[in-house]
């Protein structure tokens, strides 16, 4: 009885022991967290933010010819495409691209179906805006060059 | 002696102020700082050098928000319990020594008054947990009363052992008694019994039944805001520091250490406890309440008996 | 300077003495059983502070610990455990109530009467504290391992009776 | 001084220094805690929001209305019997104090044999409460009433 009391007192100081192990190695390794905004985090390839357009290298211009594939596809319904042709061009180009960010639940079909490749995923995770509004119409052409320039460009600022 | 020299008492008081509040903001910032790096994060980083003038960020907040009673609670208690729980602290850090010469002032009785003085830091949280009139409240209150029946006796024993051996109670005479080896090496079950003592005194974490915010929200200081509310948190990292002030001069020979300054030596040691009680709370799970009290009664009070009657048996042959 | 020592001495001396009184006055008087306690840890206090001023920190501190630290918490872990329900704390005072009153200012009286022909010693020394010890070794022995027994049999006498219910309940009386 | 004489203690003229020096020590540090911890309180009040509502006075109960009041809370009577028992070891260890006090002046072997007995017998109480398992946490022995 009395060697059975002293194992058990030896033995629960020697688990604290292991736990006190434990957490000092914690405290001496490298943290895993990062202090945004001052710093970010590589994000992986792979990773999935709102989608984007992607432009055409040389020009700049959006891949895209508004066929209104990802439009169709997209479960949620939340992609309007509207395009014409720009002068002396032989592809549609659009003019009005806009996410429905509120319903989009980035399953990504929408860049699979696209035949030219003209969609991807950006690497945009701090959004942030006022209102509501800002992400029910997120207008994907604003970031990329227009082939109409000389209408009148339908700009929106967004966070 | 014991003159009563009125510069000498001006530099006291502002020096005890001076170390409570300085005491609360270090251990504070190295509390936070301790937990985050043992869950992998970086704790406090935004105010001043990494984060260390968060306190004092904190406490202006405090400082500026209205203090809130319930209607039912009794006012008097309420309003006296954060009081009683930090002013015996000033009295408490009086017989601590620093140095050989550096000491607030010295009396005969110094370790008696610091163990006395502990007591009514658990009154205060009885009185709060009593006096704001809610159950979470009144929990951690009884839970607090709870845990003196289960540490002060084992405590009180490691205390006899270490004036046995010094054969006075001036702290400053047993620090000085230990110029050579240090009591922790003499005595390391009264050590480790005493650090156990003052994580249940203290009332931190595995031992912090009178607070588990895991069952009680906030225990005794539920009800508590604003500076009331961070009057209860200065006194227990003041009284932290009364009770790691206390086993460095019984245990780790107080000033004494080579090369360094002495006082800088007893700061180093006491702030080692320190970070050795936050580090202890970071790793333990909380304890129920019938485990810390068959703890006490069934291992910490037969083994610190034991130690004690074995060294006075020693030091009588 | 001396004169002045005494002055602030007296004058602390009464503060004391009030606290003391009042701490007393408030146990009694109280209506919640909460406050009661309170009185009765001031009152045990400023009794702390009495030995203090008729020279002994030493027996001051034992005063605190013993009544402060070890009979108060009992008392307000029992509070805790039973405290009654409702607003109605305790019962008015009886009239009997002028007993324990009257009966201790007779007995101060006759005391003081009793001591008022002595002369005065001046006022008290620091106790040396190591002088209890050697007396509780030597001339007070006895009573000393008395309290050792004494206090034992209370407490198993006390657990025995507090422990009755359960064996009954147990059915092994 | 001799060790049998309390009387000399008591006798001889002024307060003794060190009493007045401790005490004034003292009370200037009680003097200075309780405005250390008064003055923020008063500050707060003075600069804080005074918001009101009736919902401010409510006891906080994790949002839900509160059910009953605190003081209608009842504990385990059981637990007192760590009280008793408590009470009583702390007492007769305090009376230790003194003795330890002068242990290395030469008490010598029948000042531990005094103080063993006092401490035995004292344990004695602890032990006849383990045996009947008062420091045991059994649902039966909580329903002690």
């Amino acid at each position: 009885m009395i060697t059975s009391y002293v194992h058990e007192i030896v033995r629960g100081t020697g688990s604290l022991l292991a736990g006190m192990k434990v957490t000092i190695k914690a405290m001496l390794s490298r943290t895993q967290t990062v202090q945004w905004p001052r710093q970010y985090l590589t994000l992986p390839q792979r990773f999935r933010g709102h989608i984007q357009l992607v432009p055409v290298e040389s020009t700049g211009y959006p891949k895209c010819f508004a066929c209104g594939n990802c439009a169709r596809t997209c479960p949620s319904k939340c992609i309007t495409v509207k395009g014409k042709k720009p002068e002396g061009a032989k592809k549609k180009s659009p003019t009005t691209f806009l996410l429905d960010f509120t319903k989009c639940s980035l399953c990504g079909l929408c860049v699979e179906s696209c035949p030219v490749s003209a969609l991807g995923f950006s690497k945009d995770y701090a959004m942030a805006g006022p209102s509501r509004q800002d992400f029910a119409e997120m207008d994907l052409l604003s970031s990329l060059a227009s082939p109409f320039s000389t209408q009148a460009s339908k700009e929106k600022d967004h966070g | 002696m014991k003159d009563i020299n009125l510069l000498h008492i001006v530099i006291s008081l502002l020096g005890i102020m001076g170390m409570v509040s300085l005491n609360a903001v270090l251990v504070v910032w190295l509390e936070r700082k301790t937990a985050g790096r043992m869950q992998f994060r970086h704790g406090p980083m935004e105010v001043g050098f990494h984060g260390i003038l968060q306190t004092l960020a904190d406490g202006i907040k405090l400082v500026s928000k209205q203090l809130v009673a319930p209607s039912h609670a009794d006012t008097a208690l309420f309003i006296m319990a954060p009081v009683v729980s930090l002013v015996p602290i000033f009295v408490a850090m009086m017989p601590i020594p620093f140095s050989a010469t550096i000491l607030a002032h010295e009396t005969d009785t110094g370790l008696l008054l610091v163990i006395a003085l502990g007591l009514l830091n658990t009154l205060g949280i009885l009185l709060a947990g009593w006096g704001s009139d809610n159950k979470y409240g009144l929990l951690g209150g009884t839970r607090a009363v709870g845990q003196i029946l289960a540490y002060k006796i084992p405590l009180l024993l490691t205390v006899l052992t270490i004036v046995i051996l010094a054969g006075s109670f001036s702290l400053r005479e047993i620090a000085m008694s230990q110029n050579g080896l240090w009591n922790a090496f003499m005595q390391p079950v009264a050590f480790l019994i005493y650090i156990v003592c003052i994580v249940l005194e203290t009332n931190r974490s595995p031992f912090d039944m009178a607070e588990a915010e895991s069952e009680l929200v906030a225990g005794f200081h539920t009800e508590y805001s604003g500076m009331a509310f961070s009057m209860f948190f200065l006194a227990e990292y003041s009284y932290m520091f009364v009770a790691a002030a206390l086993a460095t001069v019984m245990f780790l020979g107080g000033w004494h250490g080579p090369i360094l300054p002495a006082p800088i030596w007893f700061i180093l040691k006491v702030y080692f406890l320190l970070f050795l009680m936050i580090w202890f709370r970071w790793t333990f799970p909380r304890v129920r309440i019938d485990q810390m009290l068959m703890m006490g009664w069934k291992v910490l009070l037969p083994i610190s008996l034991i130690n004690f009657l074995i060294t006075a048996v020693v030091l009588a042959l | 300077m001396d004169n002045f020592i005494f002055k602030v001495y007296y004058l602390s001396f009464a503060i004391v003495l009030a606290q003391t009184v009042a701490g007393g006055v408030l146990a009694v008087a109280a209506k919640n059983l909460i406050h009661c306690f309170l009185g009765m840890v001031v009152a045990l206090i400023g009794v702390a502070g009495l030995y203090y001023h008729l020279g002994s920190p030493f027996i001051a501190l034992m005063q605190v610990m013993i009544y402060v630290g070890a009979v108060c918490v009992a008392i307000a872990f029992g509070l805790s455990l039973t405290r009654k329900a409702g607003e109605e704390g305790l019962k008015p005072l009886s009239p009997m109530a002028v007993v324990p009153v009257v009966l201790p200012a007779g007995m101060l009286a006759a005391t003081l009467k009793g001591l008022s022909h002595l002369e005065k010693t001046g006022m008290p020394r620091k106790l040396d504290e190591s002088i209890i010890g050697w007396q509780l070794l030597g001339n007070y022995l006895f009573p000393f391992e008395i309290i050792s027994v004494l206090l034992t049999l209370a407490v198993i006498g006390a657990l025995s009776v507090a422990l009755i219910r359960r064996r009954e309940k147990n059915g092994n009386i | 001084m001799e060790h049998g004489t309390f009387i000399a203690a008591t006798t001889g003229p002024g307060v003794d220094p060190s009493i007045v020096a401790d005490g004034f020590m003292m009370a200037a540090l009680l003097t200075m805690g309780t405005l250390f911890a008064v003055v923020p309180l008063v500050l707060a009040t003075l600069i804080a929001p005074r918001e009101t509502s009736p919902k401010l006075g409510a006891i906080y109960e994790c949002g839900m209305e509160t059910y009953g009041r605190a003081r209608d809370a009842r504990f385990g009577v059981f637990y007192y019997l760590y009280a008793l028992l408590f009470i009583v070891f702390e007492v007769d260890v305090l009376y230790l104090l003194p003795i330890v006090r002068i242990y290395r002046q030469g008490v010598g072997l029948t000042g531990f044999l005094e103080m063993l007995f006092f401490v035995a017998v004292l344990f004695l109480a602890v032990i006849y409460a383990w045996k009947k398992g008062v420091l045991k946490w059994e649902q039966e022995a909580l329903s002690l009433r």
